[in-house]
């Protein structure tokens, strides 16, 4: 039963084993196949599903840290409208001067995700154009989405804090004085005393 | 008209701007020829601040990614964690997050009716809609003590059963709203004005769109039956009959004909989930929180937002914290690509028009 | 009810009155709060009743509303906004993102405490505050503005150099043109 | 009448008179637009209030001698424009300069004060003031045809440029020039809107396009003193319309009836309506109302 339901998704490894150099492949579950390649591949991969196969829509681009290893994992997620599959393109890069190619030139939309990706994490694609800033603005300190960034050593440094959570119980007396002379009149008959 | 280009800077304090972003215009005399999107306003870091919380904590600020429509959010992560752990969800915690999700879509799409007729200067509708709109949030308060963030969807059901005569209330309220539906109509779908502003503006090319990473509303105005509601069938729509709507026409009056049919349709599947929902556990029991583990793995999951498809990418290393917590809201290619190149040729007085059609919310472009 | 009269003059009392019933909000949704700003604006809120209407431009607006958590990229922004502003003008710090940082305290992008960058002369607390909550501070302020306390603007032009140390701590690469006092 | 001290006060009279009705018409808007919105709505003394609290900020912006002059120019026009039109058809203290006045220079001083407020406007620097500017004027050049055909067909109709001499000849007809002249009626109704600029028509200082348009940069006693310009002018303008085409009003409350009425037009029509695009409104007047003028002016010449 389970091979009739998942015949869609066969048929896709099937070609894509047969056409390329994977590194890995395996069907997760229903509407859900995953590919592991080399960087190098990433552009022929992406095209021939886009052409081929009709993966036109390109749903999500992300890009996870594994500073064990020193490498960061890039996945490319594809969707075809018809036979309704999202398609994960894995691949791996080196966490110091790795990069990718660029893909914008196959999906415009690509050029985003790219430019965050490249801004979160200080992964260079090549070639890849538009605005160096894209959502930080003036940051001179290691890519924030690194592992290595220490979110909370920089608010420390960098910005202040109100103390006052440790004396709580001052808090709550001095709120409690304050509501009952500032009650409104009408208020004041439901009041505990 | 002109030869010089002016600069106008759309944003990031503009009465016009959904949310706080900003469109950089080059225009000529009152056409736009070049448009450039600043995002980064309100960006938190939540992928961030999600590599430092446990799984638990995590799930209490997802729900702050997205403003307008907190819920998806909610939906996406529980059903992420879920896919990657392999924990069972009981039937009728389903049903209350289909209908949950539903009156979700509802509140947001009262909401665009605001946005879409306030940006071409019809300001009674707004004042009708985000009215109204205080109906729904209160329901939400019934279900779950807030008004706008909820926290309610959680990892393995939902967080608390509906509270009595919770269903009655529901019931009335869904018939006060279609019945001012219709006022809506006379005052925004009927009005000429309206409809000569509308119509012709703000066309995406339908041969392009799926490939362009137009989802939802906008996608179906180019005649392309799309959602993730039919396409990859989540919790318990399979078990629900509602059609997707799809016109031809792709402009910013297509687009607002979709959202008038689909309100509709969510009236109706609000309905449809509280008539069959099923009585019995709404909870699968979570570990101790700090214990919490998760085994190794990733998972993408989409949920059919007011705007369109909404994805989350997570990836657990097996630990008590996620890796990774990738969002994409349909903004961030509606806001970005789409918005620079719809733009082009536009007047300046549709600039606003057209990113209220669209959907644009900037909090979850930069999260 | 409120007027402390001894200590104001007469044309204070009508200017602060006047001042108290007409606060023009600018509008710019700098946080999540801003959701809430619509439904207090609307029909079941509608804080019209007060006297509250919006403000396109700075130039013509009283109140500034910091909804919620700042990034710094806003936070320049809102400086710059802030300055725009034409005496006297109020600050009204909004949500609990805006006190202490609160959900978002170690996050790299976010501000922790408003009052440091700009004065700040109500703080409404909630995640977020409900449209009751918001017209309870708008009340509290036209409370203070009454009272001749609500002196924000004044405090920001005396302690500007400490303002001024706090913001460019932060936004690091400074370009605007001088505060005009 | 004969002494100055008496025409001076009889001046100031009138424009308290038209500031007062003007400031509390415009709260009347508010309110009513508020109660079709299912709101409260604010007090209609509100707009008081906010003019009073302009006057009292304080100002530092200098952007140069015309952004200075430009609501002072403003506020020259509209109370000089008051001074020739004439309030009531016989009133003791407010007939100020009326009788001198006629329609071809009323037509003139009208547009003046949009001019000034365009320089003014224009040295700011703000984008969105130019853009404001220049659709403001483009509606201008739509509204105004349509207008000045209707009230050149009752010049040519009665023979008489002169208000009060259009004044008399209603009086002596006993008929009211809405019926006796229905076609210059009909286009100068439908070119009011844009005279005063509600929606449809608000382009100029349309909040999701332009933030507010040429008024963006100012703010304080320029706004103050531009909003009570503005209701002066909301006022001359009625009793324009009244006076051309409902037979003037003898005492107060029959003036202030025939404009209440006359005003909810717009107003009413602007509650349910969105904005056009610049070119729709330019494209609006030059269709019904153009032809409307047009058949009155040959039906007057023939």
């Amino acid at each position: 039963m389970s091979e009739n339901i998942l015949h869609n998704e066969q048929k896709l490894l099937n070609l894509l084993e047969k056409k390329f150099l994977l590194k890995e492949s395996r069907i997760i579950r229903a509407k859900r196949v995953e590919v592991k390649v080399e960087p190098k591949e990433v552009i022929p991969v992406l095209l021939y599903a886009k052409e081929n196969s009709g993966y036109i829509h390109f749903a999500h681009m992300s890009c996870v840290d594994w500073i064990e290893d020193g490498e960061f994992e890039v996945v490319y997620i594809l969707w075809h409208p018809e036979e309704k599959i999202n398609l994960f393109v894995k691949t791996r890069v080196p966490r110091d001067n790795g990069s990718l190619p660029n893909i914008d030139f196959i999906w415009r939309q690509a050029n985003t995700y790219e430019r965050e990706i490249r801004e979160m994490f200080g992964l260079r694609f090549e070639g890849l154009e538009g605005r160096k800033e894209f959502i930080l603005e003036d940051w001179n300190n290691i890519p924030p989405m690194r592992r290595d960034f220490d979110t909370e050593a920089y608010v420390k440094e960098v910005f202040f804090h109100r103390l006052g959570r440790e004396d709580a119980k001052d808090v709550r007396e001095k709120i409690q004085e304050r509501t009952d002379e500032e009650l409104p009149d009408f208020a004041k008959k439901y009041s505990r005393d | 008209m002109r030869e010089k280009t002016t600069t106008l800077y759309l944003g990031p304090q503009h009465p016009g701007i959904t949310g706080n972003m900003m469109v950089k215009l080059q225009v000529q005399g009152d056409t736009v020829v070049k448009a450039e999107t600043h995002v980064g306003y309100l960006h938190r870091g939540f992928e961030k601040l999600m590599e430092r919380r446990n799984w638990l904590q995590s799930f209490t600020i997802v729900c702050r990614i997205c403003v307008p429509e907190p819920d998806p959010n909610e939906e996406n992560y529980s059903r992420a964690v879920e896919e990657i752990e392999g924990r069972e969800v009981p039937e009728r915690a389903k049903y209350i997050r289909v209908m949950t999700l539903e009156l979700a879509r509802i509140a947001t799409y009262l909401l665009w009716y605001g946005g879409q007729s306030g940006s071409a200067g019809l300001y009674t509708m707004p004042q009708w809609s985000v009215g109204d709109r205080n109906y729904i949030l209160d329901l939400f308060e019934d279900l779950t003590g807030g008004r706008i963030y909820h926290m309610y969807i959680w990892p393995g059901g939902v967080r608390r059963d509906l509270p009595h005569g919770f269903k009655d209330k529901a019931m009335r309220t869904m018939d006060y709203l279609e019945k001012r539906l219709d006022d809506y109509d006379k005052l925004m779908f009927e009005n000429s004005i309206f409809q000569k502003r509308a119509k012709g503006v703000g066309i995406i090319d339908p041969e392009k769109a799926t490939e362009w990473g137009v989802v939802g509303p906008p996608l179906r105005a180019c005649g392309i039956k799309s959602d993730v509601r039919k396409d990859d069938p989540y919790e318990v729509y399979d078990k629900l009959d509602f059609e997707v709507p799809a016109m031809e026409g792709s402009d910013v009056w297509t687009r607002a004909l979709i959202r008038r049919f689909e309100i509709r349709q969510s009236i109706n599947l609000v309905r449809q989930a509280l008539d069959k929902m099923p009585s019995g556990e709404y909870y699968n029991k979570i570990p101790n929180p700090h214990k919490w583990t998760i085994p190794a793995g990733d998972a993408f999951v989409k949920t059919e937002s007011a705007r369109g498809e909404f994805a989350y990418y997570m990836v657990s290393d097996g630990s008590n914290k996620p890796r990774r917590v990738h969002v994409k809201g349909p903004a961030y290619v509606h806001g970005v690509t789409l918005l620079e190149n719809l733009l082009v040729g536009e007047n300046i007085a549709d600039v606003s028009f057209i990113m209220n059609s669209l959907g644009t919310c900037p909090p979850e472009i930069e999260r | 009810m409120y007027n402390d009269k001894e200590s104001q003059k007469i044309v204070d009392i009508i200017q602060n009155f006047a001042r108290k019933h007409s606060l023009f909000v600018l509008a710019y949704g700098t946080g999540c709060g801003a959701i809430e700003i619509p439904p207090t604006m609307t029909s079941r809120y509608d804080a019209e009743r007060f006297g509250i209407r919006g403000a396109a431009t700075p130039r013509q607006a009283d109140v500034l509303l910091i909804t919620g958590y700042l990034a710094t990229k806003t936070l320049k922004r809102v400086i710059r906004v802030y300055e725009q502003m034409q005496d006297p003008k109020y600050v009204m710090g909004f949500g609990s993102c805006a006190i202490n940082g609160g959900m978002y305290w170690d996050s790299y992008n976010t501000i922790n405490m408003l009052d440091k960058y700009i004065p700040v002369d109500v703080y409404i607390n909630g995640c977020m505050p409900r449209p009751e909550a918001v017209i309870a501070g708008f009340v509290k302020l036209q409370k203070l503005i009454q009272e001749g306390k609500a002196d924000g603007w004044d405090r920001y032009k005396k302690n500007l150099d400490e303002y001024r140390a706090n913001q460019k701590k932060i936004i690091t690469n400074w370009v605007m043109p001088d505060f005009n006092r | 009448m004969e002494g100055i001290g008496y025409k001076i006060l009889g001046a100031l009279l009138t424009t308290l008179l038209a500031f007062t009705v003007g400031m509390f018409y415009a709260g009347f808007r508010r309110k009513i637009i508020a109660r079709i919105q299912n709101r409260v709505g604010p007090p209609v003394y509100q707009n008081f209030l906010d003019v009073l609290k302009l006057l009292s900020k304080k100002t530092s912006v200098n952007h140069g001698i015309m952004q200075h002059l430009a609501p002072l120019w403003l506020i020259t026009m509209s109370v000089s424009t008051l001074m020739f039109i004439p309030v009531l058809k016989d009133g003791l203290f407010f007939t100020n300069l009326n009788f001198s006045g006629d329609l071809i220079f009323l037509l003139y001083i009208m547009v003046f004060g949009p001019l000034g407020m365009a320089l003014g406007a224009g040295q700011t620097g703000n984008p969105n003031s130019a853009i404001g500017v220049s659709r403001g004027l483009t509606q201008m050049v739509g509204f105004e045809i349509p207008w000045i055909m209707a009230i050149v067909a009752l010049m040519i109709q009665y023979k008489t440029t002169s208000v009060t001499g259009l004044l008399d000849i209603q009086s002596q007809n006993g008929t009211w020039m809405m019926f006796s002249s229905p076609l210059a009626f009909i286009a100068a109704l439908l070119a009011m809107p844009g005279m005063f600029r509600y929606a449809p028509f608000d382009i100029v200082g349309a909040p999701a396009e332009l933030a507010s348009g040429p008024i963006s940069e100012f703010g304080g006693k320029y706004l103050s003193t531009m909003m009570t310009s503005g209701s002066i002018f909301a006022f001359v303008k009625l009793t324009l319309y009244v006076d051309l085409f409902m037979g003037g009003a003898s005492n107060l409350i029959e003036l202030v009836i025939k404009t209440f009425a006359l005003y909810m037009y717009p107003v009413l029509w602007g509650a349910v309506s969105p904005r056009f695009r610049t070119e729709q409104a330019v494209r609006y007047f030059w269709g019904w109302p153009l032809f409307f003028g047009f058949a009155a002016l040959i039906y007057a010449a023939f």
